[in-house]
Formats: structure tokens, C-alpha cells, sequence
């Protein structure tokens, strides 16, 4: 088991009623974190229209998550 | 070379100023204001939440690819966050080099990648008083290039 | 639209609020900035030569063309004559449109044409004391496009 | 014969020494009065890298001048 936080923003924030809780979970990918938390961000997109930084990374969504990580979950980016 | 974030008004004159460079023969800018009308739905303000961290970390990586790829003496860009109005400067991007092509080239690359790479998000006040968070599906598919990974 | 031609310096802040927009969501500027150095001689100041009333009709046409292919919904143009030192704005072009491609492409567009359609001459003063007409040939290759011919 | 007034402009300006004058020529084309002068203008340009305007309109270097025309003759330009 690994103890991860996980950071929600924007939209999946609102959906989440949280903008951040810590989680004890069997996973191996960040990944892995996005599809378990996919009741909790309400996501109807594919983890490849959103991003993911691991510990203020930004990150690939097949890297590995390690026992004490901040995984944080974007939904698809809108600046400019 | 910068990138900056911001919750009040860009100050587009002062930035301007701050790019002053003697062997600096073009200068070219692009601003993002906040239109009053999207997917026809017509919008009364809006709102920007950035992440600032990462902003400035990715902020900070386009530029410098910016700065490799056209040789432009200054880059500089900095990103609205909090609640605009319409017409408010929601971006600045200003770009001064030795040529024109460069400026014209560097300041469109680092719009284009700003748009698709910061962690910022959008939510649209509309006129009949609903909201919604913009998702731009186009720029998703942009996803994240090899070059930001951080394996 | 407008071309503008001016003696005095261009001011680039009123210049940006005249083409305040809120159906525009950008904004793209080119300013060309008088360089302390061009092919290797140390520049002192530049002297601007203009015949006003072709400047005028030629910007103005080139500042249509530019409606028309890139539908931008502003476009605004200033050429500075007379004596200009270093950093001084000798030409500033704006242009607002909905979104950004068109306004880049506009602004360069009009930036390009009117280098090589206006009829403007510089002198440079270098800081050996000699002056010199810049004559640009590859400009100069651009000559007379058909759409400016009065035939 | 036509009566021409020819107009010069930055370095053709400096070294006819003046900026306009009045002749009387017989010439058919714009090309031909930026011939006839070339030893006024001085210029080493073939015409091809100059501009003409007749009149306060730009012109074709092979459009004919008429009688009292204008002729405004431009070195190569350098805007911007």
C-alpha cells in the first residue's frame, strides 16, 4: 500500500467537493491514481485529454507513483 | 527571459518598457482579452484559476525553448489569474530581437504552447448567469510532449 | 483601420487603448526599434524620409488587403519620419481580431508589405560621423506588385 | 514634346541637388524619363529596384506619361 495525496483543480475540484485528500491505495501508475479517483473528479474524459504532475512535475501518465507522492490532477488545460 | 503571474491588471506599458534593448530592432506582442462572446454564448466575465508552481515552472521552459529555437534577445509572458472583465488583457507576450521574423515566430510559439501547457483553467461567466469550465479539446490533444516529462 | 504617418514619437499606449475591442480576443503589435547596429556599423541615429500622401494611400490599401484576406476586425498602422536615435519606435502595427491566427498573420502581413511598398527611405548616421541611404535589394526585388499598379 | 515635371526623392534628391524640375522631353514611358535623368539621379539601380508614381499614383515603369504629368521618381525604399 502507498499513502498518496491527491490535488484536484478546477473542475474536477468542484466535482470532488475537495481540493485535496489522502488516499492508502494499491497502485502502480499515475495512471492507475486518475481512473481510482474517477468516481471522486467526475472525469468523462481520457487521462490523455488531461495532465499530471507528480510532486510539481509534470508527468507522464504511465510513471510510477511512490509511497508518500502528491499526484496532481488536471483537467484539460484552458489559458490564454 | 520570464515568465510571470499575476491576480491584478497586466501593466502592458511598463512590461513594454522593460524590454528596451538597444540591438533589439523587433518587437512583437500578443494579448489575450477577454471577448465578450464564445460558442455563441454570450459571456459577462471570467474567471482564471492557474496553478501557479507548475505556471511558472512551464512558463519558464517555453521560453527558454522560445529563446533556443529563434535567438530572440527577450521573451517575456505573463498570465492573468482571479476574476476579468471583459476586455481585460488575460496574457502578454512580448518577444524583442535583433530581426522581425524571429519576434513574429518566437512570440507565436510561446502563445501556442502557453495555451496548451500551463496548468490553468477557465471558467465562463455567461449573461444569463450560468458558468461552465471552458475544456478545449483541441489543446488537450496537444497532451504532454516528451520534452516536459519528467522521467 | 488607418495608416498614420507622424514626426513626433509614436505612442504606443494610446495607439493599444484606440483599438480597445470586446468582440476582439486578440491582440498582435509589431514595432521596429531603431538598432544601435546594422551590417557591422555602429548606428547613432536614423533619419526617416517620407512622401507622406503615397504612404498614406499605399498603407491604407495594404491595411485592406490585410481585412480582407485575414478578416481581422481592426488594423492600425504608424511610420514615424524625421530623426529617430536609438530605441526610438519607428513603426508600430497593430491588428485585433477574434482569435489570434488571424491577427499574427494580419500583422505581418502589413509589417511585410509595408517595408517594401511605402515609399520611405532611411539615412543612417553612424557614430564615425558618415550617413548613408540604406538600400535594401531585396526590397527592393519586391518592386511594384500587380494590385498597386494604377494601369 | 511633353511638358514633365520630375520629382526626386532621398538619394536621388541629394544628388540631382534638387527636388524637382520641369522638362521638356519626348518620351513615351515612365522607364524613359528615369533613363533620360540618370544622370541627374545618379542612380546605379536598374529600374527594376526603384519605384514610380505618376501623378501621386504608384505606376508601371512602362506606362506612358502624358503631357504635364508629374513624374515622382523613388530609389530603392527602406521602411520600417
Amino acid at each position: 500500500m502507498k499513502t498518496l495525496t491527491v490535488r484536484y483543480f478546477a473542475a474536477f475540484r468542484e466535482r470532488a467537493g475537495t481540493d485535496a485528500e489522502t488516499l492508502e491505495v494499491d497502485v502502480e501508475s499515475a495512471r492507475d491514481v486518475f481512473e481510482l479517483t474517477r468516481d471522486r473528479h467526475g472525469s468523462e474524459d481520457p487521462a490523455g485529454h488531461c495532465k499530471v504532475a507528480i510532486n510539481d512535475e509534470m508527468a507522464d501518465w504511465s510513471q510510477t507513483v511512490e509511497d508518500g507522492d502528491t499526484i496532481l490532477l488536471f483537467p484539460p488545460v484552458a489559458g490564454g | 527571459m520570464s515568465m510571470q503571474m499575476t491576480s491584478t491588471t497586466i501593466d502592458t506599458t511598463a512590461l513594454r518598457e522593460s524590454m528596451a534593448d538597444p540591438a533589439a530592432g523587433g518587437f512583437c506582442v500578443f494579448e489575450g482579452w477577454v471577448r465578450n462572446e464564445n460558442d455563441n454564448s454570450d459571456v459577462e466575465r471570467l474567471e482564471y484559476e492557474a496553478y501557479e508552481p507548475l505556471c511558472i515552472k512551464e512558463g519558464e521552459a517555453i521560453i527558454a525553448e522560445a529563446v533556443e529555437k529563434f535567438g530572440v534577445r527577450g521573451a517575456v509572458c505573463v498570465h492573468r489569474s482571479g476574476l476579468l472583465e471583459i476586455g481585460d488583457c488575460a496574457v502578454w507576450v512580448g518577444t524583442a530581437s535583433g530581426h522581425r521574423d524571429e519576434a513574429f515566430r518566437a512570440c507565436r510559439y510561446i502563445i501556442d504552447e502557453v495555451k496548451v501547457r500551463l496548468p490553468i483553467w477557465k471558467k465562463e461567466h455567461y449573461v444569463s448567469g450560468a458558468t461552465e469550465w471552458v475544456s478545449c479539446v483541441r489543446c488537450a490533444k496537444h497532451a504532454v510532449p516528451d520534452s516536459l516529462k519528467s522521467a
